[in-house]
């Protein structure tokens, strides 16, 4: 059950049943949304640095383009069709098409704020959710068939899943708790994430050669960013500005900050370092497990959440790196197990005492820990078969991986046609022709 | 004494530090150069302009050694570094009047001997 | 007519008939406006990234400068006079002098915030109408110079034009509409622009020789906050966190959308390789087109304005690079063209059922476009004038260009006596000398 | 006496006395507080690339861990106890514990918002001041130690501090004014970071050789995100969104503004040359100066606040470049001196016609300079000697500085096993064992 | 064989390897480097400190040519290589023993003459 | 003529760089580049990835000439750049047959002088 619709129901006596809020629109609870979808906006070119920081430096501008541009293409099919698919009056398994080119997405209040707002946040998540997949081809696909794959994916699998907990959908119904996502982002772009990074296959160094991350400073900086980001991501998943949405936001401070601490310290005990790209997954890793749980539980518990999915991430991500997966940035490792912790103990922690709506298995409410689980069962299930599908689908017109020369000179120069750090020396103008100056 | 200098790939550097390696060269300097040869050029665009990049990204190798090392030196180069296709650089070989080793002042042989740590060893 | 007054006015049955309101201070509408100010205020030093990622290395901290010293320079000059001379009582040409020095400008209301929030979120458009100006003429103008131009240039080209759309003066009374200055604030830049790289002259290398960005991330960076800072910019020209701030906000996030993709796709079919420099550009392009139609057009019509902003803007771009005009980082080109498309689209796409204020020409108020095309000329002629002037009188005094040789060594070390990146070799401690350490 | 004591108290007729107000939670307060809590939580990262900017290459990472790992630490010691010792009913002298473990920390209004939100905005301000005091030590300073260090110092030094100012202690009740922490946050942090720099001795560089930036664009990144989330740290010190926040947004524009103009113009005077370095440095000193004032002084008193400050600043910092302390990144000049200045002039310049609270000794209110002083004295003696004690303790189990041979190499491969920029030639992979590929 | 090392300005490169190119000369390796002559140095301030920067960026060219290319390579340098201000750099011949080609192990001579690729013709 | 290559410590450039100055050398260049000997190798650790860095940032120096001046080089190198610890680095003589002043064209000796200006000169 989506946070939003506890607004919209202001926590209804039967959680999961859609009713539309006739509510007027309130000028606060706008403020507030206006600034959570310009954070939420924010936090994929925020990710495009965390992960164009991490591949080597002939391959930056492609991997920050691959969140970037999912702001374009994403973003319009959002719009066109996506929002419609997601949260249009629908089955309980895909939203109608109501919505499709935004026909009825006006000014009016949806809950307490204007519809098209309303419609424009989410858009944020659809967008992100697609950018975060990239972190598991990076340095090896064409972009392209990236740029196909992203679009399909948002329309057929984020919009369904999307529709399914928060648009109304069956795991709504059930009551699944997933305040801003966990499930239907980060466990729904692990999945992804570990199904392409199959089917793309390794990079042609991994595990042969050393490859070394090119600009660290890149990659806090966009740590920093994604969190602050976030705190419209979950705190904005109250929809309001309301004492649900502080609580999602304390929640959101704290958590990462005990993950951090635990990161940190697992670092010091394996290698007697504490790492900057650990600190900076860290902190990741405790915004991914706080968000299905920001509004539903205590800020201790959150830190709780926080250290706890630090852990179980830190020994998946060794784990990982000893596969011949190459996740190559650990979506999985990252998302998914953070995102997966984060599902359980929400079904563990959550407290009606805080969130008013429902109580987890510690407080007396067992069944929570059996649809959390069902929702995570059916979104990886789902999210795989439907990745596999559309890659298999563009196979069939191109192929996904760059040509290993390519992937030797670097997909910045390859697939864009520009370097990120260049000197200009040795690059001879062709056009437009010298002649012009001398005109 | 020699003066063994490379022109490899970027790609290759490691595999050629390792045939260095088992041909017991231990001491070399390496650095980033770009170079101008046979191989395509790769075109750029930013914005209006268009632009032929002639400079391909390479690394330098020198490396010091007495006459005797000259031939595996090279051997070892020859075939870690080489792909097939142009581009894989070149191998010069100068003459050396003098070295020394600014530690202790030693000169040529001895000079390029590095000090045998326990991790260069297991390197 | 600007956004202001419809608030303001409530949408006033006499548009342009400017009233000072008398309402309350609305708390939920300060809080979107200081929030908005900050946003807005951000965009300056982020337009330094933008630019100053796009040329070369010996030029980063020089081209960020410009944008950053702006901030002071017309920041000052804003408190102290100009604002007074845009928004205070006065003729239907230029402001009074009533608010000079700040006095009269209190935490009295102003619409529904306080009248000192309304003054300085105004300021920060000021500021970064002269920074965007900057971009014509980086890698080759003296600092001193430069200062000396935009605090001038704020004073008596900004401000008054500033004052003829939003100060109560002709062309609001005329009933031009330009929500959050696509006229006054990019078409005003572009025309400057246009005028100070003429009078400056091309580059030594322009043309002659490749000049390639040297830092493509940082444009990136810069055009991922310049975005979230013009949320600010347009949502919050309504004023409030109203439904018109809603329905801006949202133009201001899909129109740049619409352009990211379409400006990739004809990357694509120009040379193969969808260009980061291009994506950037495509994005900021969308934004100065929907800048005058944020708040009074569909959603669906602000795609349709980044699309066509967009093709247009390629090619002005394309076209351009073939002149002899080195307006290096095309102001033109991209805010010149943008603006431009965006302010006569406006006149097209006004939709009173979305804004309650006016209709363009597809809802039958052909007149409302000629009134646009009025606003755009009157203002591309007194920006060029005025910019002339300003820079003959400056002439007058000092040089406008760095010396050939200066131009060679690259501005950083020879105006700033500063290296953007340095691992500091050769450098000799001259002073505090070094017998201090002895000491 | 703080801000937020005038918001509880709506401006109680005896300054000082602290009664928690029984308000409503109010939706358009808490939508600003949501995002003042966000933006002064940004500034922590930012700092660090403030910071980091400003180092060699070899000490980046460590330069910014040093900040990001505040944000872990000295978040979660306010979570557990400091918070509590700041804010929690007890003496004049110290808080309570009755919030420990966040505790009765709730829900529950304080103020006009969330009692949870409070916390947690507070907390940003710890983190923040412990990040600041690392400028001293940049470059030398053994990490685990440094982190034993700000968690110990935030829960000893700061927490009492700000119990004395802002959570119902001496100073408080005395009348001392100090809107947004220029003495519980930079007079505070200046002070350790002075005793920190002498114990830990200077770089083995220092006054021998050049030590140069290794990246002035990051310095002004950070420079532009600090001033932005600074607005949430003045501003949100209203904690709410009214017209004492007004005035300290505005005040927070405009004292930057003039301090970065005479920053500049004393550049000039000296070197001839404007230094982007300066430009960033003066922006820093006056938001420094400001913070005190923010909602005490008119924007025309902030204007002279800033430009004041900025010419003590400018002359402090070179006279400490002569002297043999290694006060790195000029903690003291800046924030000691920006700091003293400011809360002197808060002392003088404050305008009840514009806080409503209290007079400044233009105002014919002479005593509050006296007590303006003495809250500066108390803090310096306490922060220095509580700084000096908690070294000593640490000194007991482990030494605070890096090896000489360390430095050297750099701290970013001796502290964390990383560099900042790397190529990864001559990397070797040696774990996971190549096999592993072959498999 | 000999190896001719070019020290030049930044700002000229383009112009030497045009010159280069109609000389005939395909192949080449460059560095940026720092220099240390006669030029006049650099005044830097960093807060409280000054500093005079003794270096200048230079790109270091590194040709390896048989002996008859030698002249035509060092007038092609010294001509577009040259702005009459003090800076404009060095050139240095050095004798080289051996010179391989890493993809084919050619030799000499041969080493040095790149494969013309249509681009490379064009270029 | 001859060309002096070493390679020293990045810590120890300014060093050597003074000494060289008393020395009466006034031209050189200078490069970034990383060394390989005897050193220890540093370990580095991204996320699951342990890597072993067997190179060291080195700075190589490049300084040409006349043959009584060798020594004179040698020696203010071998003084300055030493620390005693494993890594000071190397110098290699090698000969060179012709060098010359791109701004003016001048040869060998009269080549390497640079022309004093008053900041060289208090440098
Ligand atoms: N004459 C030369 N002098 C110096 N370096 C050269 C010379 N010719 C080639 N190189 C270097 O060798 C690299 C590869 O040479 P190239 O001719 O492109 O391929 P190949 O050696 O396989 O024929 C070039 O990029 C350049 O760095
Ligand atoms: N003796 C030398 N050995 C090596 N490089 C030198 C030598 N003298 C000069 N150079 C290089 O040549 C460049 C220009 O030399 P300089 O004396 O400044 O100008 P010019 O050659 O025009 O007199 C220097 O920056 C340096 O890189
Ligand atoms: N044979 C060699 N050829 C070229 N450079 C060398 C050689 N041996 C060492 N070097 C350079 O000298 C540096 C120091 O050498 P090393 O053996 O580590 O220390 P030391 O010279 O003090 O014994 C190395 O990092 C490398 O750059």
């Amino acid at each position: 059950m989506s946070a939003w619709m506890h607004i919209l129901l202001d926590a209804a006596p039967h959680p999961g049943i859609f009713l539309p809020a006739a509510e007027a629109i309130s000028a606060a609870d706008t403020a507030w949304m206006l600034m959570s979808t310009a954070l939420v906006l924010l936090m994929t070119p925020a990710l495009g640095f965390f992960y164009g920081g991490l591949v080597r430096a002939k391959n930056a501008l492609n991997t920050m383009m691959m969140s970037f541009m999912a702001l374009g293409f994403v973003g319009l099919a959002w719009a066109l069709i996506a929002y419609s698919l997601a949260f249009a009056e629908g089955s309980s398994w895909i939203g109608g098409t109501g919505f499709s080119l935004l026909s009825g997405v006006g000014l009016e209040a949806k809950g307490s704020i204007p519809h098209v707002l309303f419609m424009a946040y989410q858009g944020t998540f659809a967008v992100i959710t697609a950018a975060l997949v990239s972190g598991a081809i990076v340095e090896r696909m064409r972009f392209g068939p990236y740029l196909v794959f992203i679009t399909l994916w948002s329309i057929l699998v984020y919009a369904p899943v999307a529709h399914w907990v928060w648009g109304g959908g069956w795991l709504g119904k059930l009551g699944a708790l997933d305040f801003a996502g966990g499930t239907v982002v980060h466990i729904n772009a692990a999945a992804a994430a570990l199904v392409i990074a199959l089917v793309v296959g390794a990079r042609k160094d991994y595990a042969r050669q050393a490859i070394v991350p090119h600009n660290v400073p890149f990659t806090l900086l966009g740590t920093a960013i994604v969190w602050f980001g976030w705190f419209g991501f979950n705190a904005g998943s109250a929809l309001g500005a309301n004492a649900s949405a502080a609580l999602a936001f304390v929640n959101t401070m704290f958590a990462p900050m005990g993950a951090l601490v635990v990161w940190s310290l697992l670092d010091l005990r394996r290698t007697g370092k504490a790492t900057a790209v650990g600190a900076a997954t860290g902190i990741v890793v405790g915004l991914v497990a706080v968000t299905p749980a920001a509004g539903y539980v205590s800020p201790l518990s959150a830190i709780v959440i926080g250290a706890i999915a630090a852990t179980a991430s830190y020994h998946a991500l060794l784990w990982r790196a000893r596969t011949r997966i190459d996740d190559s940035l650990d979506v999985v490792a990252a998302h998914g197990v953070g995102g997966l912790i984060g599902a359980l103990l929400t079904g563990v922690l959550a407290d009606r005492a805080w969130n008013g709506v429902a109580d987890g298995a510690l407080f007396g409410n067992a069944s929570q820990l059996t649809v959390q689980t069902l929702a995570i069962v059916a979104t990886i299930a789902y999210s795989a078969i439907g990745t596999y599908l559309i890659l298999k689908f563009i196979v069939l017109m191109a192929g996904l991986r760059a040509s290993s020369r390519e992937e030797g000179i670097g997909l910045d120069v390859t697939q864009h046609g520009e370097e990120a750090y260049s000197r200009g020396e040795g690059a001879i103008l062709v056009q437009p022709e010298r002649r012009s100056a001398e005109r | 004494m020699k003066l063994v200098v490379a022109i490899v790939r970027p790609e290759k550097v490691n595999d050629v530090l390792e045939a260095l390696y088992r041909a017991d060269v231990r001491g070399l300097t390496m650095s980033r150069v770009q170079g101008h040869g046979g191989e395509l050029e790769e075109v750029e665009t930013y914005r209006g302009m268009t632009v032929k990049v002639e400079l391909h990204d390479k690394v330098r190798l020198e490396i010091a050694v007495s006459d005797h090392f000259v031939g595996p030196t090279v051997r070892a180069i020859l075939t870690a570094g080489t792909t097939g296709e142009v581009g894989d650089g070149k191998i010069f070989v100068l003459p050396v009047e003098k070295v020394y080793r600014i530690r202790t002042g030693e000169e040529d042989q001895s000079a390029v001997t590095p000090v045998e740590t326990d991790d260069a060893a297991s390197s």
